[in-house]
């Protein structure tokens, strides 16, 4: 097993983990920690991979294309992030419940 | 030399899953606390160990930001964290 | 009041039994299994993929003169895939303007902040600012860039929300909208520009002001990244 | 690529492990606190290992925002979702009252 293999089947066990987290908690705040951690693990699948064709000014670094386009994602998953915390809290505010679902709730 | 930093890092991060072993079993919220601000003096040692085992003098640049973000995390922490009051123990457990 | 939950765990067992047994044993065991094989799926896939890929650091590597930076991320983010880093900014507004609709920011952590903390941006903001500088100016030619440099200004901003630091009212005014979408703003108009030029594209930059170009852009990114960051940290519209 | 040394296998195998292990428990302890640190400890591992991949421009946005920004924003909003606790505390800083 070579460096990018090894770093892309952990990228997919946090993804696996995170998507079995995601279905099973039912507080909100914890499934917004589930699908951070399942972004993390694409990132990391799609760098791992991007190591098996290095850059050319520094000899082991990655593909730059890939690395741009987690760059970009990161970003995109923090913003994302806050409009569901505020969107949590709001939901928070008005009903009382943290969670979703209409049948388990109170 | 390369050899050594690298034996080096991974030795500091065998200390830093000890921190994280204090994190999860230690009695008060405050071990917790001095546990998670040692990560990030950790990490930043780490961090420069890596910059030279690996011939990537950028990565300093990432110890930096570290530096100076984990300060963020740690005053976002405390200002989370109830502050305990006479007739209410800070119940962490 | 007093007996109200403050996380899920000190929630009472109804509560935590509904947050933590929602599924029954045997739903839980089907999913797993089906999560196995989604597993093993990926690892068949990963596995037989070619190792020496092709990619497309030869072609950056190729062009990399003409995009007027000389790291091969920057030139990416910022010249050859700048629609993605248009699109992300809309995104950063886009996700502002969800937060801002659903109510108004009511403070910005728990505790009053004590006489150590009301001081601590007078020393860690200016040095934290300086480093953004620093990261944005680095970005032409190595690891660095508006992201980085955008994320430590909201990094800026928290701290100041944190700390309780007064700030003037006009900073809360349309000084803050503005800043919000400079950069989407400056981004999309240079491009404009650029496509009006003889023999010009939409975001295709001539190779000779494509450096000054790439820094305004990043500048005003750099502002509205760390403005937005701290106004989805603080919740709501001020 | 072809000869990792032992040294680096283990570097890779330690991060690896703490990596998977922090995501786990992230995601399942039960305090929801607790579970927000070690989130945040899981960003500073996950840019230790971009910085290991040398994904520098990653690691400094990783580092800069995983472990820095959404970690206050998770904070920030856990504060928001607990009700005043006491008599102390309910002078309105996060009460419940909705200010629109």
């Amino acid at each position: 097993m070579t460096q990018p293999v090894f770093w892309a089947l952990v990228g997919m066990a946090l993804v696996v983990l995170a998507l079995y987290a995601l279905i099973v908690h039912a507080h909100l705040l914890r499934k917004v920690l589930a699908l951070n951690v399942m972004s993390s693990g694409v990132f990391l699948v799609f760098i791992g991979l991007a190591r098996r064709t290095p850059g050319e000014d520094v000899p082991m670094a990655a593909d730059p294309v890939p690395q741009a386009m987690v760059l970009t994602g990161i970003v995109v998953a923090v913003a994302a992030t806050g409009l569901a915390l505020a969107l949590i809290v709001r939901l928070r505010v008005l009903t009382g419940r943290t969670t979703l679902g209409d049948d388990t709730g109170d | 030399m390369t050899l050594l930093y690298l034996a080096l890092a991974v030795f500091l991060l065998l200390t830093l899953a000890a921190g994280f072993w204090r994190v999860r079993h230690g009695p008060t919220a405050a071990d917790r606390m001095l546990a998670a601000q040692l990560f990030g003096t950790t990490a930043a040692a780490i961090l420069l160990l890596l910059a030279e085992a690996l011939a990537l003098p950028a990565l300093r640049d990432v110890a930096l930001v570290l530096a100076l973000l984990a300060v963020i995390a740690v005053i976002a922490f405390t200002a989370s964290v109830k502050t305990p009051t006479p007739d209410q123990d800070s119940g962490d457990d | 009041m007093m007996l109200r939950p403050r996380t899920d765990r000190q929630a009472g067992p109804a509560s935590s039994a509904r947050a933590d047994k929602g599924l029954p044993p045997a739903a839980r065991a089907l999913l797993v299994l089906a999560l196995l094989a989604v597993f093993a799926g990926l690892v068949l896939a990963v596995l037989s993929l070619s190792e020496p890929a092709p990619g497309l650091a030869a072609a950056v590597d190729e062009r990399i003169d003409e995009s007027g930076v000389s790291h091969p991320v920057t030139a990416v983010l910022l010249n050859f895939r700048g629609y993605d880093t248009l699109l992300e900014l809309v995104v950063l507004v886009l996700a502002v303007m969800g937060a801002w609709s659903v109510g108004r920011a009511r403070g910005c952590a728990g505790n009053v902040p004590g006489p150590l903390l009301r001081q601590l941006p007078r020393l860690m903001a200016p040095l934290m600012v300086l480093v953004a500088g620093y990261l944005l100016w680095v970005g032409a030619h190595a690891p660095g860039g508006a992201f980085q440099a955008g994320s430590l200004l909201g990094g800026v901003g928290i701290l100041l929300c944190l700390s309780g630091y007064p700030l003037p009212g006009w900073a809360n005014g349309p000084a803050l909208r503005v800043s919000a979408v400079l950069g989407v703003a400056v981004f999309a108009a240079l491009g404009v520009v650029a496509a009006l030029l003889p023999g010009g594209a939409p975001l295709d930059w001539p190779p000779a002001q494509a450096k000054t170009l790439i820094l305004t852009i990043e500048l005003a990114a750099m502002l509205s990244i760390g403005v937005v960051l701290a106004a989805l940290f603080a919740g709501g519209r001020p | 690529m072809a000869g990792l040394s032992l040294l680096d296998w283990a570097l890779d195998g330690v991060l690896a492990l703490l990596l998977l292990w922090l995501a786990w428990r992230a995601l399942s302890t039960p305090a929801l606190f607790r579970a927000v640190v070690l989130f945040i400890a899981f960003g500073l591992v996950l840019a230790l290992v971009w910085a290991r991949l040398f994904a520098v421009d990653v690691a400094l946005a990783e580092m800069a925002i995983g472990a820095g920004v959404t970690g206050a924003l998770l904070l920030a909003a856990l504060v928001r979702l607990a009700p005043p606790i006491g008599r102390g505390r309910a002078h309105g800083r996060n009460g419940e009252r909705d200010g629109a």
